[in-house]
C-alpha cells in the first residue's frame, strides 16, 4: 500500500470541512475523488500530500516497489512556476530539487509531449494559463512519482491537451503509480477510474470500485462549469 | 531637584505604570465576561429549544 | 503538569493580596529601615525598585522561552496562552525597569542614557518583546500565529545573554559597584520577594484572561461543529 | 540536504540577477543611506571612524531586510512554497538555500558599501583591514542565519516585512556592536582592547542562531496557509 489515511477530520478555523475519512492508495490504481464545489476535495488532497496537518487522524506513506519512501508528485491549483525562469529552467530546478536524475533528452521529450517544445527557452512570465498548466503537468510527470495527486489538472486545457493529460495519467498508472485525481468532469472521467471517492455531507458518502458507483443517485454532482466563471472567482474553488 | 524628588518621580513612574496595566487588564476582563454571558445565554436558548 | 497549570490562575487574587501587603511592608523597609547610602545619597533607594523590576522582567521572558519550547513540542494552546501572558507582564516590568534605571542614571551620571550593559540589555529586550507582542497582534491562523510567536519567543531569549555581553564590552562606563550593607541586602531581598508575589499574581491573572479567551473561541468552534 | 540547498540558492540567484530588481533595490537603499549620512558633515569634514562603521552596518542591515523579503517572496508567486515543502530533502535545506543566496547578495552589496563609505564619509583604510574582513564574514553568517529564519516568519498574507525588521534588528545588536567596534579599528588604525572577545561573541551568535534556525525552521515554514 502506497498511502494509508485513517479517520481524518479537518477544521478551517471554526468551520468543519470533513470528518471520518479513511482511504487507501494501492500502487497501479487510479482513484477519482469527486464531490460538490466546496466539499473540501482540495483540502483532503493537500492533507494526503502532507502539505497540511489534519486536525485529527493520520496519513502514513508506505513503500514503493523499490522499498524506498514513495516520491510524491502533487499538482495543485497553483502552477509552481517561476515567471522569471524559462520553461527549461523551471523543469530543471524542480527535478534537481527532487534529486531525480534526468537527461537532456528527457526534458526535450516531455516538453514535446505537452507541446511546449518551441517555448523551452522562453521566460514563463509570458505563458498563457493553458501553457502554464501544461508546464506544470510536465513538471509532475517528469518526476516519475510513485504517488500522483492531481487537483483538477484539466483546468485551462483545450481538447487536444486534455487528451494528452489522460494519456499521461493512464501511462503513469500502468507504470505502477498510485493516483488520486480530482476531476471537474466526472461523467467523462469515470470510465477510466479503478475506484471512486465521493465527498458529500462532510463525509466520504461513497468509496469503492468505480463499477459500483451510480452517478445518477448523486444529487450534488457538480455540472462542469464553463471555464471562465471559475477563473473569475479567482482560483481556489473550495 | 533635591534628592527626594528623584525617588518620588521614580516611584510615580513605577506605580502609575503598574496601575495603568492593571486597569487595562480589568477592562479586558469585563469585555470577556460580557462575551461569556452572551455565550451562556445562547447555550440556554438552545437548551430551551431542544 | 497541564491541569495544574489551568487551575493555577485561581490563586491570582490571593497572590495579589499578599503582594500588596508585602509591598507596603517594603516601603517601610526602604525608607525607614535601610540606611542612606553614603556616596549617592537618598536617590540610591530607587535601586530597591529597579532591581526587582528588571529581575522579574527577565524571569517573565524566561517563562516565554520555556512555554515557547513547550508549545512547539506539544502544540497545546495552553502554553501559547502562558507565553502571551508572561510576555506582556514581562514587557511592562522591563519598560518600568528601563525608566527607573534612566532616572537613576540621570541622577548619578548626569545623563538620561548611558551604555550601561544592564540598561542596554533591558532596552533591547523591550524592543524585541514589543515586536513579539506586535506579532501576537497580527491576524493569522491561530495555529500558525502561536508557532511564529513561540519561535520569536525562543530566539529572542537566546539573544539576551549575547546582548548583555556585547553591551558590557561596548561600554567603558563601569558603574561604581556600591557595597551593600546587611540592612540593604535584607531590604533588596524583601523587595524582590514582594515583587515575586505581585509578578505571579499579575501573570496568572493575565494567563486566566488568555485561557478564557481560548475557551470561548473553542466553544464557538464546537457549537459550529455540532450545527455544521 | 546540501545539494537541495545549493539548487535553491542557484535558482534564487538566477532569479535575482535575471530580473535584477531584488538586489539593485537593496543596493540602492544602502547607498542612499550612506550618501544621506554624508549630508551630516560640513564640507571637507571627515566622519569619525565609529560613525562611518555604524553607517556601514546600518546600510547592510536595511539591505539585508530587503534581500530576505524578496527571496522569500519568490516562493509566494505561484504557490512554489508548497513545492519546496514537498521536496524529499529536509525543510532546513530551504533555510540553508535562502541563507546561501542571501549571503551572496549581501556580500555583493557590502562590496559596494565599503568604497561608498570611504568616498562619501571620508575614511581611509588602515593596515588592520584583515580584521575587518574577518568580522565582516562572521557577522554576515549570523545576520544571514537569523535573516533567513525570520524571513520565513514574515511570509504569509498577514505578516508584513515590518515584522522582519522590528523583530530582527534588536536581535542583531551583538553583531552590530562587534562589527562597528572592529570597523572603527579598521578605519582608525587604533585597535581597542578586547578585540578577540568581539570575535568570540560574534562566533557565539553564529553558533546559537544556526542551531536555533535548524531546530525551529520546520515549525515555521510549512504550506499551511
Amino acid at each position: 500500500m502506497l498511502l494509508r489515511a485513517r479517520d481524518l477530520a479537518h477544521f478551517y478555523g471554526p468551520r468543519l470541512i470533513f470528518k471520518d475519512i479513511c482511504l487507501d492508495l494501492p500502487p497501479g490504481a487510479l482513484t477519482v475523488l469527486a464531490g460538490a464545489n466546496g466539499a473540501g476535495k482540495s483540502t483532503l488532497l493537500k492533507i494526503l500530500a502532507g502539505l497540511i496537518r489534519p486536525s485529527t487522524g493520520s496519513v502514513e506513506t508506505g513503500e514503493n516497489s523499490r522499498g524506498q519512501k514513495p516520491r510524491i508528485g502533487y499538482l495543485g491549483h497553483q502552477t509552481f512556476i517561476y515567471p522569471e525562469l524559462t520553461a527549461l529552467e523551471n523543469l530543471r530546478f524542480w527535478t534537481s530539487l527532487h534529486g531525480h536524475a534526468v537527461t537532456g533528452s528527457d526534458y526535450a521529450a516531455i516538453l514535446e509531449r505537452v507541446e511546449l517544445a518551441p517555448f523551452a527557452e522562453e521566460k514563463a512570465r509570458g505563458f498563457s494559463r493553458g501553457m502554464a498548466q501544461r508546464l506544470n503537468l510536465a513538471r509532475v510527470f517528469l518526476l516519475e512519482a510513485d504517488i500522483l495527486l492531481l487537483d483538477e489538472p484539466g483546468t485551462g486545457l483545450d481538447l487536444r491537451s486534455s487528451a494528452v493529460l489522460l494519456r499521461e495519467i493512464l501511462a503513469a498508472r500502468d507504470k505502477g503509480a498510485g493516483i488520486i485525481w480530482i476531476t471537474h468532469n466526472l461523467e467523462e472521467d469515470l470510465r477510466h477510474a479503478d475506484s471512486v471517492a465521493f465527498l458529500e455531507g462532510k463525509r466520504l458518502a461513497f468509496y469503492g470500485p468505480a463499477k459500483a458507483f451510480r452517478l445518477s443517485e448523486r444529487a450534488s454532482v457538480p455540472r462542469p462549469e464553463p471555464f471562465e466563471t471559475r477563473e473569475a472567482r479567482g482560483g481556489e474553488p473550495c | 531637584m533635591n534628592s527626594y524628588e528623584w525617588i518620588m518621580y521614580a516611584g510615580i513612574a513605577v506605580w502609575a505604570g503598574l496601575g495603568l496595566y492593571i486597569f487595562t487588564l480589568a477592562r479586558r476582563q469585563s469585555a470577556l465576561s460580557r462575551r461569556i454571558a452572551q455565550m451562556t445565554r445562547l447555550a440556554d436558548e438552545e437548551a430551551a429549544e431542544r | 503538569m497541564r491541569n495544574f497549570l489551568e487551575k493555577a490562575p485561581c490563586a491570582a487574587p490571593w497572590l495579589a493580596l499578599a503582594g500588596g501587603l508585602a509591598l507596603a511592608a517594603c516601603q517601610w523597609l526602604i525608607f525607614v529601615y535601610a540606611p542612606v547610602e553614603s556616596t549617592m545619597g537618598p536617590p540610591q533607594k530607587i535601586f530597591y525598585l529597579h532591581l526587582p523590576l528588571a529581575w522579574w522582567g527577565l524571569i517573565s521572558f524566561f517563562v516565554v522561552f520555556l512555554s515557547g519550547i513547550a508549545y512547539i513540542y506539544s502544540r497545546k494552546p495552553v502554553w501559547d496562552a502562558l507565553s502571551g501572558a508572561a510576555a506582556e507582564v514581562g514587557l511592562v516590568l522591563a519598560v518600568l525597569a528601563v525608566l527607573t534605571g534612566s532616572i537613576w542614571a540621570r541622577h548619578s551620571w548626569g545623563l538620561w542614557w548611558t551604555w550601561d550593559a544592564r540598561l542596554t540589555t533591558a532596552l533591547v529586550m523591550c524592543f524585541v518583546y514589543a515586536g513579539y507582542l506586535i506579532v501576537r497582534g497580527l491576524d493569522m491562523q491561530p495555529g500558525r500565529k502561536a508557532l511564529v510567536c513561540a519561535v520569536v519567543g525562543i530566539v529572542a531569549f537566546l539573544d539576551v545573554p549575547l546582548v548583555f555581553l556585547s553591551a558590557r564590552l561596548w561600554s567603558y562606563i563601569h558603574p561604581p559597584s556600591i557595597s551593600l550593607e546587611p540592612e540593604m541586602k535584607l531590604t533588596v531581598a524583601a523587595c524582590t520577594g514582594a515583587f515575586a508575589l505581585l509578578w505571579a499574581g499579575l501573570t496568572l491573572f493575565r494567563f486566566k484572561l488568555a485561557l478564557d479567551a481560548q475557551r470561548l473561541d473553542q466553544s464557538a468552534m464546537e457549537r459550529l461543529m455540532r450545527r455544521g | 540536504m546540501l545539494s537541495a540547498a545549493l539548487t535553491i540558492a542557484r535558482k534564487d540567484l538566477t532569479l535575482t540577477l535575471g530580473r535584477g530588481s531584488g538586489l539593485v533595490q537593496a543596493l540602492l537603499l544602502g547607498l542612499l543611506l550612506v550618501f544621506v549620512f554624508s549630508l551630516s558633515l560640513q564640507p571637507g569634514q571627515r566622519m569619525t571612524p565609529q560613525a562611518a562603521a555604524a553607517v556601514f552596518w546600518m546600510a547592510s542591515a536595511f539591505c539585508q531586510v530587503l534581500i530576505f523579503s524578496t527571496l522569500y517572496a519568490h516562493e509566494e508567486v505561484n504557490g512554489q512554497r508548497q513545492g519546496l515543502v514537498l521536496a524529499p530533502a529536509p525543510v532546513q535545506s530551504i533555510w540553508l538555500g535562502k541563507a546561501l543566496a542571501g549571503i551572496g547578495m549581501l556580500a555583493a552589496a557590502q562590496a559596494l558599501f565599503i568604497p561608498a563609505v570611504i568616498v562619501f564619509l571620508g575614511q581611509n583604510v588602515s593596515a588592520l583591514w584583515p580584521l575587518g574582513l574577518g568580522i565582516l564574514a562572521i557577522a554576515d553568517i549570523g545576520i544571514v542565519a537569523a535573516g533567513s529564519l525570520l524571513g520565513a516568519l514574515s511570509q504569509g498574507q498577514s505578516a508584513k516585512e515590518s515584522l522582519l525588521s522590528i523583530v530582527l534588528f534588536p536581535l542583531l545588536i551583538p553583531l552590530f556592536l562587534g562589527g562597528i567596534r572592529i570597523g572603527t579599528a579598521v578605519f582608525s588604525g587604533a585597535l581597542a582592547e578586547g578585540a578577540q572577545s568581539w570575535f568570540g561573541i560574534a562566533l557565539a551568535f553564529d553558533a546559537i542562531f544556526v542551531a536555533a534556525a535548524l531546530a525551529l525552521f520546520p515549525a515555521v515554514y510549512n504550506a499551511e496557509e
